[in-house]
């Protein structure tokens, strides 16, 4: 329904595949409008269920990559609640209405290096594209997949064989027996990356802005906020993020993320699932 | 890291047409009379909150094409708003705990005003305070400002947590409902009208309705929110931060039609003075719009449907035509409480 | 014409068991404790009105199994009740509007409460009157019944009108509610525990707690339905023959928790005196009853649920055990208002 | 779940066909405990939409026929709003959670003779069923079937080449122009049936039974009201019935029909889409 114009779709999507992918579902949806526009980092929206469906807001998910050509949207969706559970049943030759691309990519470094892409879980869906990308632009790309098990991790054939590969496991089912984060800081000091890539949980998110700051690289974090609408008009998907002003404001992930400058998050608001609002942020209560 | 491959910001003046116009093969009159000063293309507006201040959704349609665009309600100071989780999805609705999150008026009266009139939207102003002298306040700067000519109407959110009553829900009494009016009729030019957003959640709705005209309302808008709490069984507390939100959307669609029932029976009784109704509450169709239309509202606001359909304010307005077109009824005002007729 | 191939009626006592007892490998303790008078096997009842009083829903689960059986609230005479349309389906809920249609308390006396306790039923006779002393009445004739030894507990439906006060519902206001109680209160037997229903449509409905408790209640059931309108948008009319209906199902299950939340709330904060809470709306899952007891409930009522799954009662009680089970928390009873501490 | 001991079952009944029926959807459904139990005229209630659905109440349908041996149930399904655009649309293979046999079926007369059955629109659906016990038992069959147009029509070639069948049209784009009551009574003299069977809306119920009690015939006629459970617990779906005592009570279509003695049907109270309570019904208000 719109165009170029506004960067962003609206569309009835065919679904053109939907196969295993490890635990999850890897699901390919015809979408030209959004296949042409969309970058990595970005995401879709996706209603679930139906016209008579009692399930009102839509999904979000990462674009693991798009065919402008082929005019597809792929992603790669966990099987984790009832949205979710529709969303990965749904046939070949049904379809779903998708917004997208929604939210801000990644950014690209000005001058090459080494690059360092982290995935947690589904997070590994949207850093083969972006590896891809950074490749193309002289990057040297060391992937770092993590999850829980083995059963968990995604993508790791996925991989170009010129890139670095390393592979945890919390279990130690496959790879190194640990958290993505334990092998970063010999990973960073070996390379020398600058840039860090990251998408997975809030715990996993934090600790790579950590280890990343410490050793003088910048990490750009993919955030997983609850979202009522994706487009930047409901105001629920809010994190407390530190402006270029030095001012924290309850950023919309949806529109100013879901990728941010991982520095800038207050990482010190987040625990247990909850996120406050600091004392010190834009018209916090008094 | 000067390469920002984002495409999704919002658009400028270029915008796609969800258009209201092409499509009119049906000859209907979709004119929303809300009184002398409130004559609009179409009853179809946004719901205050669920549109933010209309860049966002100027994406998926020309809010100008709206009947009016309806903002988020805005206090005098910039807001954080509440930590987060700030909402749950619930069966057909959802609850939002968002604290009115927002610039602050004056802000609001810097960038987001001016790009209402730039785009040619038809505003109105929802405005908002924890005392019945910030309503007040927020009035006046809101009047002052230069782009205050985008201004069409101005719906005060009475609705919210009054400070000086325990937090009461200033619309929980009519009091307070009539005070706050009683301060912000002053402020305002007369031409400007002013409506009363009340909550469902009181006894008898009827006599705040009343104490909103008593204080200066010239219409009333309802519903807002009802107030609900989510619980999350695996951790064992409230789901939101806030412990409490406000519940929306289609479930909540019976309601809002029996509140807009018994003010516009009221008014026809002549138990009330008569004032138009906006009715919001639960609208996704066309013929929801219909059914909260017979009911005794004069136009239709649009609000949790808007996240699950971006461009459901136009699509609602064209149902709702195609709808009337149909069955032969050239005038929408005509249908205005119909429903108590027969 | 005496061939009668109807093989639809009910059983008698050759029920098939949805059985609770089978499953349990867990240990669950599901004891439900609702006062020295009132301890019930498990907490899963149903929710008056949409289980009728018994033998229909007996062919789909043994009402004896369950915490307790609810009736349709009885009151003296018999009643019709309204016309048709009575039921409206709307967004993950339903409106009805039956006008308590029902035998009278003598014909409930002689055929009703027989039955239950013929299966050995736990009931709990749910009572409802146009005035305070209508409700003293039926509260007389069921003591004198001669089964009343199957009756655990009263129901006191005070969310239905008063004729005496403009057919305002008696509990939106605290003097009739506890006016009610207070006339009931006498002419039952100590040791029969009195629960006052409520109806989340007021302001606050802590004070109407505390009314009904003042009055003589000794525990409160949360909610009755929500006041809802829908109108048929082909006949632009209202759809129920009684213009408006109770809203119910999962739609307001927030409004439920939400409601069952303030007021365990002020009984642990000491602002009214603690008492048990028997929660219901919207429950359709184990999970749904694990969220109004972290909410304050100490047993639980399913209603609308039951139209969409006649063994629902049941399956909610089995549910709950499991997640029990599955989680290790031995007993039910430490889980109600357990979200207060989070 | 349940068995013979109550007369009802409730089961998750897989879609063994779907098939169009002229304007409608021949479904069959795998639900073995109701085919062995049920009688013409009783019928089953389905959910709709899955558990995410928005729709809570359940659908009811007329038994078309069962196969006891096939352990099936055959329903013939309108798409009439989104509850039956749901049913109609479900594929070979999925499942649906019924309940059924419901309500009280037709009643068989003592002595045999001519036997008119007429169905409008589906409502000619429990009429073949109930044509084949009527003819078991030694009664010769009479079809009428009435539609507002041709595509309208159910079953006309499902009537046994045995009986008669009259076919009219609203519209008369297929055998006589007019009403189903139209041909009846010519059809009751020329045939002297004391038996009479109806189902359709309740307006056509209305003048069957007026015409019925002019000849001297006993009519039972199929109702349909909205209902929200279908079991008997909500009282929704009554109707004022003159009992055996003479006094009108609202009764409960569900559990005391959908079957009705046409002459006990208080006609009067119905109107416009509504039945009120007549002011002799036992507890109507004063
Ligand atoms: C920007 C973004 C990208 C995402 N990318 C992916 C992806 O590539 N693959 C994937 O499998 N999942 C992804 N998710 C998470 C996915 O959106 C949730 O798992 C999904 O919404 C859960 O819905 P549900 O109905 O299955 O679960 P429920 O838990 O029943 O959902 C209830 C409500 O909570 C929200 N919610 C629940 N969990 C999450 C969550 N983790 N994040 C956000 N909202 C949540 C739901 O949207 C819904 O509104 C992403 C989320 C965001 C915000
Ligand atoms: C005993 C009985 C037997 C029936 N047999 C058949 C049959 O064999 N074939 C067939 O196609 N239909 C039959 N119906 C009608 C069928 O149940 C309705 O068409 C269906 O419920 C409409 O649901 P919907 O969601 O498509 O429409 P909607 O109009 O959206 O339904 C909204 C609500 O109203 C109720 N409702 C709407 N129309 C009717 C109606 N006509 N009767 C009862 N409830 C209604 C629905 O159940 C639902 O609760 C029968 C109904 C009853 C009571
Ligand atoms: C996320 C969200 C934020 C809202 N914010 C406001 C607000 O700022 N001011 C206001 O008057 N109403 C606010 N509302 C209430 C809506 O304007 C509307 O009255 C209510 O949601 C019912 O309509 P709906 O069912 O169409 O959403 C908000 C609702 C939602 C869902
Ligand atoms: C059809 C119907 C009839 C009801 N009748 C009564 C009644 O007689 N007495 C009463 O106290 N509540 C009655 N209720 C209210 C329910 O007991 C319950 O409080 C309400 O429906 C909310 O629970 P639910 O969402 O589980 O249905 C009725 C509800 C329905 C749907
Ligand atoms: S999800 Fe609505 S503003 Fe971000
Ligand atoms: S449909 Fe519930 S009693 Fe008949």
């Amino acid at each position: 329904m719109t165009g170029r114009d506004t960067g962003v779709c609206q569309a009835t999507a065919r679904v053109a595949g939907n196969a295993p992918a490890a635990a999850y579902r890897h699901l390919t949806l015809d979408a030209p409008g959004i296949a042409q526009l969309a970058q990595p980092g970005q995401f879709v929206a996706l209603t679930v269920g139906g016209p008579t469906s009692a399930l009102l807001l839509r999904r979000s998910f990462s674009i693991h990559r798009v065919d402008p050509a082929a005019g597809t949207v792929e992603i790669v969706v966990s099987d984790a609640g009832p949205g979710t559970a529709w969303i990965t049943r749904l046939d070949d030759g049904e379809s779903v209405d998708i917004v997208g691309p929604l939210g801000r990519g990644f950014t690209l470094p000005d001058a090459p290096g080494a690059a360092v892409l982290i995935g947690g879980g589904y997070g590994s869906a949207p850093m083969f594209w972006l590896a891809n990308v950074l490749r193309e632009n002289g990057f040297a790309i060391h992937h770092v997949l993590g999850a829980a098990s083995a059963d968990r991790l995604f993508g790791a054939e996925l991989a170009d064989p010129a890139d670095e590969l390393i592979v945890t496991t919390d279990d130690g089912s496959q790879g190194e027996r640990g958290w993505v984060s334990d092998p970063l800081p010999g990973l960073l000091e070996r390379t020398g990356a600058k840039a860090v890539y990251a998408c997975g949980p809030m715990g996993m998110l934090r600790a790579v802005t950590e280890i990343a700051t410490a050793h003088g690289a910048r990490a750009e974090v993919a955030v997983e906020e609850a979202m009522a609408c994706g487009i930047g008009v409901c105001m629920t998907c809010v994190l407390p993020v530190v402006g270029a002003d030095g001012v924290t404001r309850m950023s919309r992930s949806c529109v100013d993320g879901p990728i941010f400058d991982a520095t800038t998050v207050r990482w010190d608001a987040v625990a247990g699932g909850r996120v406050a609002v600091p004392a010190d942020c834009l018209g916090a209560p008094r | 890291m000067s390469v920002d491959w984002s495409t999704s910001d919002v658009a400028g003046d270029d915008v796609p047409a969800v258009d209201l116009t092409t499509v009119d093969v049906t000859g209907v009159d979709l004119t929303a009379d809300l009184g002398p000063n409130l004559q609009l293309p179409n009853p179809l507006m946004t719901a205050s909150g669920c549109a933010a201040n209309g860049k966002e959704l100027h994406r998926f349609g020309d809010v100008a094409q709206l009947g009016a665009f309806v903002t988020k309600s805005v206090k005098r100071d910039p807001q954080s708003g509440r930590g987060t989780p700030r909402m749950a999805e619930t069966p057909s609705g959802m609850l939002n705990s968002i604290g009115l999150q927002g610039p602050g008026i004056d802000a609001f009266v810097e960038h987001d005003l001016p790009w209402l009139k730039s785009v040619g939207a038809r505003a109105i102003v929802s405005i908002a305070g924890a005392s019945s002298g910030e309503f007040a306040e927020v009035a006046r700067r809101l009047v002052a400002a230069p782009d205050f000519d985008a201004v069409a109407a101005i719906e005060v959110n009475i609705s919210c947590p009054n400070v000086a009553n325990r937090g009461l829900v200033f619309a929980c009494d009519p009091a307070s409902s009539t005070g706050v009016l009683r301060l912000v009729a002053p402020e305002v030019p007369s031409g400007i009208p002013l409506l009363a957003k009340l909550t469902p959640d009181v006894t008898d709705i009827v006599p705040i309705a009343e104490a909103a005209l008593a204080g200066g309302a010239h219409g009333l808008t309802m519903i807002n929110t009802l107030l609900g709490i989510h619980i999350d069984t695996e951790r064992m507390r409230p789901h939101l931060f806030g412990t409490t939100g406000g519940l929306s959307g289609p479930a909540i669609r019976p309601v809002a039609v029996r509140a807009i029932w018994q003010v516009h029976a009221a008014m026809r009784a002549g138990r009330i003075p008569a004032a138009p109704i906006v009715g919001v509450g639960g609208v996704r169709t066309g013929q929801d719009a219909l059914e909260l239309t017979l009911a005794g509202a004069s136009a239709i606001q649009v609000g949790t449907a808007i996240f699950n359909d971006p461009s459901a304010p136009w699509r609602v307005a064209r149902e709702l035509r195609d709808l009337l077109g149909q069955r032969g009824i050239p005038r929408y005002r005509d249908l205005v409480g119909a429903a108590h007729q027969n």
